[in-house]
């Protein structure tokens, strides 16, 4: 399959502050994939970069076979000619077009005939369920039409590529969910090459063939959504992909990828991952959804007595904290409110990782 | 099928240079030659010159120049610390409390902006001089009169506060993209609406207080119609006022001692410029983070509410309608005076004349075009100025942002002048140049361009060009506020979807700074329709402007058709404005 | 059409004149007193259009002096009150030599070279508030305005000329300081009554009127005439020991592009038909002792005499007082006595 | 229990546009409620009137014994003198104060000495882990950190009631999840109420003691936030509460509470709830998580194809699509990814509601 999107070893600056510290990506022909990070990473630096809104330093950035942007060569192609979707998280709506100006504009410019236009702007809109609101302007729109707006603005005119940037972020949490599974379902449909800004884990896990983990303007792991979630190479990776206990764990012996744990005065088996090694004070960390709540003695597990539970609606989640004194606490999921007392709390070797 | 202009390389923005080239000119060519003129003995354009510091070692000798230096400074700085402080507050009471009557008071805010100082000055000796009617109401009540409008602090504090509009609009305009959250959050914790005012409000807007306060600054130290009128009978000089002196003190005109204050100007206010450069550099601080649905209630002033309103009605008072009443006054009677029965010498008089002076009337005429039309294209370039700045924040910016400033520092009489050079010489050392090339282009050139060049001096043009210099600084800042309100990320969307620059500027940015601009060209029409002394050298007959006229027949001894002259005007100038708000132009954005 | 009394090769002039078909002035006399002139020249030459530049009188020396250094369009001619300002540019030859056919019926003294014209005759007048200064009071002569002025009524209101900013103030000034032997006790008195001084004759007269200021020195009387015509306020006099008088200068640039209509212009302006109208029309005093009216040199010699009159003389003499250092002197003398600091 | 705040039939209009139409409500010593609603419905309206910011038309509100605003005798205190905290979405932090100035105006405005302001203000930034923060600029500060001096801007001088406006929506994901916790842990140790805005069901659960549920000016439902999740009134509530697949079932029969549906073809057994009846066209919904999915027939069940599954991270979404032509598709959750295929989806009865 052909690249449409090739990022070579990019380097990006904001003044003396480096921003991008040399990162490589592509984007394969139908895919989608999710540009994942913490605040402040560089996901939107480097997309802007990708779009022609920022000027990196060094590196090479390829669109389909063109080459548009090279640092030895001192090359750079304007926003304007790189041909490419974005959808701003702000929407970024021209406020005093309508609808279909708004949509219409890009091919106004690519100088398409006015019936062209017409019918090409109504399938877009029809396409994206916004057939009627064609006159109406954007502070007329609801959040999530907006989001549909910029969205037909960006696809009108059949870029490779579209650049999403957080698009779902000022969305309700209720309409955040809908949205996804549309938008995912949309990209899908219309065969489209996406790249999408995200900093919510699960966002990015429900919407992309592939994940970009972004860590202070380097790429720290990327692989398909299950591989990130299930087998992170690093403490990063595990923490950021999903909600985890940390433990205050001693490591006692490691051989191959199994250790020996000491935690709270138990001992436990674990596994090693990523390059850690020794002994002593390791990381450790478990899914809160992978520790096993028994009100009876179970192997692999530590005995700590509950604090409090929260109701989530579907399941509940319960806080153990150890004696006054230490700062161990462990959360964990359970189907329903727990009776005060104490637990046996079972933390699986294969997913109790030592890094 | 999608076809996109691709030319590879990025080209040169040639819009850009030309718009910084012109401007870079209109500002510096004439500052270049007073700068010039001040370090020769004669004219400049004189055969016999010589080179030297002759022009300042005169002024720093001269006693005159230290008094009027020190009172310019007095002056200005007087001026910026009650202009400041009480435009800043106006301005939260305006934009934010439920004061009773704003619908009222925000048009009136406007009339110390175009009713030309002069004017202004002439309308408090007939309210409240000596003999004014007011004064000699308090004496009537009193037994004595409690002011003295002669006195140097009298003209500090009347100058002071006919310039709390300028800072108005700065601050409102502030004020109104700054969220009314962080002044909600003061409420709850416990502040008064006064403490809301002080602690919070006016603290965020620093930025915009400092530019505020810079610019008055500098238009204190341009005062001058103020006090040729109220300085001269106690003789209060300031550098404006003492300019005009040294026009005749040696006899002739000495342009090197001119110049050579002018110099001096511009070195004091380039300090302050910096000053304020750096007092907005730690702006960031103050840029807030901004909620969604940044709405606000009126804040109300509770008690307070009646308190401010009779401040501001007194401002009010004060500095608008007790001169307004003088000058009606003065525009309707014969004469006037101690002892005068005001109903025995009404008359139309005045106004007959100036009906039978088809130069009033051409005055009248012209004034209002170069306000509307000269406004409306003042705007146009300070528009494009302000997109050759916008979102670039290279050194051409930073120089260019730099430079507005610099023209103010010029008093107007002295920068109309060297407009008058620019105009003059220019054309004929083009000429020269042209025809010692010696070729048939240039000759040809010389031949037709040359003469259009130089026919531009007596047109109205010349004196467009010179106003929209002069007040740069002012009528900028007017539209970068507007343009500061436009999202980055609308101008990205549509570079995105393949828009060239300018494409984006005409698709997007403009279209969404059109209220933006409609509020300048407002702003511009009024300052334009004031200004006078930057005309005086410009004007030639049929493009004479009223500012300059009151000036001519002020000397004359017209003071009845002065009167009568500023009436019309105030009250045409009143009617632009209402039909203007009437039809929806923003006095702010 | 050559004007009566003229010789036959006028028409020579009035022929170029009218090819020229027009005429630049720049003039500090305001608009409205040059109107009737102007109109009354256009229908005598037709085809001639005046176009008159009202100014301030510096305004018109910096102007001309820019303007013919750049080479471009200037004046034809210029009409200045300002005589020192006018002699100096006419003894610098920026003026045409060209003797006038009305030349004899004007004043010698008011003729320099045949290049520089003095053509109004306005005395230099002392104006008073007729409501507050009682027909006792008003001085007659100069020794009697200087004991009135010392009285305590008048501090803080006389007024007059603020001489460093006004040319016709220091020009009357300077003359009064050779006329007048005791000149320098009435500086001292001006000194006394806190005298108070304004750039410009309107600002002194209005305040003079309104009664903020009792009375006033050295006010063109030709301004001072027209305005107590309206306003009852204004009481005029003319000092009886002697009076000042000055002429706006008239000449012809050098270079002008119009010079026949300038040539015309000048011989009309002091033609009898011209002087009468500057006289009862523009009420600035004809200088021909042929014209009669209220506002003419023969009423104000009939009224003070011949020989209490004291003109400033048409002369490269004022040029003395341009000099900077008998400037200065004179400046510092004025204003350590009359105690403007 | 005392209530600290009472809400007595509260009416707000915009102009001519009603607001509040009537909104009644109270909190109690050391509650905490959660204002929960879609966006636009009055929300951050109610918490603004009772703040004093904005002047509602009728009705009544006491803080405390105090009586801070009376409709019908048109008494309204002012904002700044309720004595409350308040704690905006946007934070609203004072950018020209330090975090020390920030926190500490309010008890300077209280004419506290000095010393006494420094002693309470380093004692709350302690107690928000910002002791080290306090000679930084508002702009200096990380969003959680920020979110942290507001509410500490809020509690300095104990108001008995805290307000805040979605004090969590302008954080990240990952953050909102901590800041979550660490809200209500806090809340909880200082004995505070709270009034807390917020339009994310999941938040309002986890956080409160109660939750009031506004819709278009009115409350809709109000309890705990169990009884709001498991016993929704109103298919409204239901429908917020959680996510939820919504059914086209026909009704075809009503017997008390039990209703008998045919969806798809397949007949099943449901329960009633609201106030609905007759037959016909019902609103049927059923939560996501109740849906169980099994490879071979079992009871009160519809065979489906699979449609596509999303990785969550700890489950698998699947969608499950009835044939083209019918809007019939079904949402549910499974531990694995499931093989391409048709499955029995299981409604179980008492968890399938009709309204
Ligand atoms: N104009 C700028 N000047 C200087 N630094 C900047 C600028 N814009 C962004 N940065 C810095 O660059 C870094 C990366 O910013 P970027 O916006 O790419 O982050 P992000 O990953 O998109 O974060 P978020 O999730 O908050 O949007 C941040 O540390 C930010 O402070
Ligand atoms: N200043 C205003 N003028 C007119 N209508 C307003 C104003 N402010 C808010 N509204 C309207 O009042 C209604 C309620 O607004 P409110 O902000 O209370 O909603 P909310 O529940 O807080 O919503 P969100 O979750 O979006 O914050 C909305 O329909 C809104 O459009
Ligand atoms: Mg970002
Ligand atoms: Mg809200």
């Amino acid at each position: 399959m052909t690249n449409e999107l090739t990022v070579k070893e990019l380097h990006l600056d904001y003044g003396t502050n480096p921003i991008l510290k040399g990162v490589s990506m592509h984007l394969q022909k139908g895919e989608v994939v999710a540009l994942l990070g913490p605040s402040g990473s560089g996901k939107t630096t480097l997309l802007r970069a990708v779009a022609g809104l920022e000027s990196p330093k060094a590196g090479a950035i390829d669109i389909g076979e063109r080459n548009v942007f090279d640092g030895a060569q001192g090359f750079e192609m304007p926003a304007e000619q790189r041909n490419l979707g974005l959808v701003f998280q702000s929407y970024a709506l021209w406020p005093h077009k309508t609808v279909f100006d708004n949509v219409a504009y890009g091919l106004k410019l690519r100088k398409l005939g006015a019936s062209e236009i017409k019918d090409r702007v109504s399938d877009v809109l029809k396409n994206l369920g916004l057939g009627h609101l064609a006159e109406r302007y954007p502070h007329q729109l609801s959040g999530g039409q907006q989001q549909r707006v910029a969205i037909a603005r960006a696809l009108v005119y059949n870029p490779p590529v579209i650049l999403l940037d957080e698009p779902l972020s000022n969305l309700d949490a209720k309409l955040r969910e809908e949205a996804r599974a549309f938008l995912r379902e949309l990209i899908v449909r219309m065969g489209l090459s996406a790249l999408m800004v995200t900093h919510d884990q699960a966002e990015a896990m429900a919407i992309s063939d592939r994940i970009l983990l972004l860590n202070n303007g380097k790429i720290e792991q990327q692989g398909s959504p299950q591989s990130m979630y299930e087998t992170p190479d690093t403490l990063f990776t595990a923490e950021f992909m999903g909600s985890n206990n940390r433990l205050p764990a001693r490591v006692i012996q490691r051989e191959g990828r199994q250790v020996q744990l000491e935690l709270n005065g138990t001992r436990l088996q674990a596994s090693a991952r990523g390059t850690g090694a020794g002994t002593g004070e390791g990381s450790t960390i478990i899914r809160v959804e992978e520790v096993k709540i028994s009100a009876t003695p179970v192997d692999n597990a530590i005995e700590l007595p509950l604090l409090t539970c929260m109701y989530l609606g579907d399941r509940f989640e319960c806080l153990f904290k150890g004696e006054a004194g230490t700062d161990l606490s462990l959360r964990a999921y359970f189907k329903y409110r727990l009776e005060p007392g104490r637990y046996w709390l079972q933390l699986p070797a294969d997913k109790l990782w030592v890094f | 099928m999608n076809t996109l202009a691709h030319t590879g390389r990025p080209r040169l923005n040639w819009p850009r240079g030309v718009v910084v080239t012109l401007a870079t000119v209109a500002i510096f060519l004439p500052l270049f030659l007073i700068f010039y003129q001040s370090f020769l003995n004669a004219p400049f354009f004189m055969p016999v010159k010589e080179l030297g510091l002759d022009a300042y070692r005169f002024i720093f000798e001269d006693p005159d120049f230290a008094v009027a230096f020190e009172n310019a400074f007095l002056l200005a700085t007087g001026l910026a610390v009650i202009a400041v402080p009480l435009g800043g507050m106006l301005a939260f009471l305006m934009i934010r409390t439920d004061l009773p009557g704003k619908g009222l008071i925000a048009p009136c805010l406007l009339v110390p902006i175009f009713v030309s100082p002069m004017v202004m000055g002439f309308g408090y000796v007939v309210a409240m001089g000596p003999v004014g009617f007011y004064s000699l109401w308090a004496k009537d009540i009193l037994g004595f009169i409690p002011w003295n409008i002669y006195s140097f602090t009298s003209i500090v504090v009347i100058a002071g506060l006919t310039h709390v509009p300028h800072v108005y609009l700065y601050a409102s305009s502030a004020l109104k993209s700054l969220g009314s959250d962080v002044e909600e959050a003061a409420r709850v914790t416990g502040a008064s609406p006064l403490q809301v005012m002080f602690n919070v409000s006016l603290p965020m807007i620093t930025p915009a207080l400092a530019y505020a306060g810079v610019l008055v600054f500098f238009l204190g130290f341009e005062v001058f119609g103020l006090v040729l009128v109220l300085g001269d009978p106690e003789g209060h000089m300031v550098l404006a006022t003492y300019l005009y002196k040294l026009t005749n003190k040696l006899g002739t005109p000495s342009y090197h001692l001119m110049a050579a204050v002018a110099v001096c100007l511009v070195m004091v206010t380039l300090p302050l410029v910096m000053v304020q450069r750096w007092l907005l550099k730690s702006s960031n601080k103050f840029v807030s983070i901004k909620g969604k649905g940044a709405r606000s209630k009126a804040m109300p002033l509770g008690r307070w509410k009646w308190l401010a309103f009779a401040l501001i009605f007194g401002w009010l008072m004060f500095t608008i309608i007790m001169p307004m009443s003088g000058i009606v006054l003065r525009s309707f009677v014969q004469y006037w005076g101690e002892g005068v029965q005001l109903a025995d010498v009404l008359t139309l008089q005045h106004f007959r004349e100036i009906l039978d002076q088809p130069a009033l009337m051409r005055g009248i005429l012209n004034t209002v075009l170069i306000g509307v039309i000269g406004g409306g294209c003042a705007v146009i370039c300070y528009c494009a100025i302000a997109l050759a700045m916008h979102r670039k924040p290279d050194l051409i910016t930073r120089f260019l942002d730099y430079s507005v400033l610099v023209p103010r520092a010029v008093p107007g009489l002295l920068a109309g002048l060297s407009f008058l050079w620019v105009f003059l010489f220019v054309p004929s050392w083009l000429d020269g140049m042209l025809k010692g090339m010696d070729n048939g282009v240039a000759l040809w050139l010389s031949e037709q361009a040359i003469p259009v060049l130089r026919s531009l001096r007596s047109t109205i043009f010349a004196l467009w060009l010179a106003y929209s210099v002069v007040w740069l600084a002012y009528g900028m800042r007017l539209i970068s506020t507007a343009l500061l309100q436009v999202g980055p990320e609308l101008e990205e969307a549509a570079r995105a979807v393949g828009a060239t620059r300018g494409k984006v500027t005409r698709d997007v940015t403009v279209p969404l700074i059109k209220y933006g601009l409609l509020g300048a060209w407002l702003m511009v029409f009024l300052i334009f329709e004031r200004e006078y002394s930057t005309g005086v050298y410009l004007l030639s007959p049929g493009t004479e402007v009223i500012g300059a006229l009151l000036v001519s027949l002020w000397a004359t001894g017209s003071t009845d058709l002065v009167a009568a002259l500023s009436f019309v005007n105030i009250s045409l100038v009143a009617i632009g404005l209402g039909v203007a708000l009437r039809f929806g132009v923003k006095l702010h954005n | 059409q050559v004007p009566a009394g003229y010789p036959a090769d006028y028409q020579k002039i009035i022929d170029g004149a009218k090819k020229e078909g027009k005429l630049v002035i720049y003039g500090a006399t305001d608009s409205k007193a040059t109107q009737p002139l102007i109109k009354d020249f256009s229908a005598m030459y037709p085809g001639i259009t005046v176009e008159y530049n009202d100014m301030n009188s510096t305004e018109v020396y910096n102007r001309f002096i820019s303007e013919v250094a750049a080479g471009g369009n200037t004046a034809d001619a210029m009409w200045s009150s300002a005589m020192d300002l006018q002699m100096r540019l006419a003894s610098d030859g920026y003026a045409l030599q060209y003797k006038s056919l009305e030349a004899s019926k004007i004043p010698g003294w008011a003729i320099w070279d045949d290049k520089a014209y003095g053509t109004t005759f306005e005395p230099a007048a002392i104006v008073y508030n007729k409501r507050l200064v009682d027909a006792k009071e008003v001085p007659h002569t100069h020794a009697e305005f200087t004991a009135l002025i010392q009285q305590p009524k008048f501090r803080d209101k006389v007024t007059t000329y603020d001489i460093e900013k006004s040319g016709v103030g220091f020009m009357f000034m300077t003359q009064d300081a050779r006329e007048y032997p005791k000149f320098q006790d009435m500086a001292n008195a001006f000194g006394v009554s806190k005298v108070r001084v304004q750039s410009s004759t309107g600002t002194m007269m209005e305040r003079i009127s309104s009664g903020e200021n009792l009375i006033g020195y050295n006010v063109l009387g030709s301004y001072a005439l027209v305005r107590a015509k309206t306003d009852p306020s204004i009481g005029v006099v003319l000092p009886k020991d002697y009076t000042l008088v000055m002429s706006r200068v008239f000449f012809i640039n050098k270079s002008a592009k119009n010079v026949n209509a300038a040539k015309l212009w000048l011989d009309y302006m002091l033609s009898q038909r011209g002087q009468t109208i500057i006289a009862n029309d523009s009420k600035l005093f004809a200088i021909r002792a042929d014209v009669s009216g209220e506002t003419t040199s023969a009423e104000l010699i009939k009224q003070i005499g011949k020989d209490n009159i004291k003109p400033v003389p048409v002369h490269p003499i004022l040029l003395q007082f341009l000099g900077p250092q008998r400037r200065m002197a004179f400046l510092k003398q004025w204003k350590d006595a009359a105690g403007k600091k």
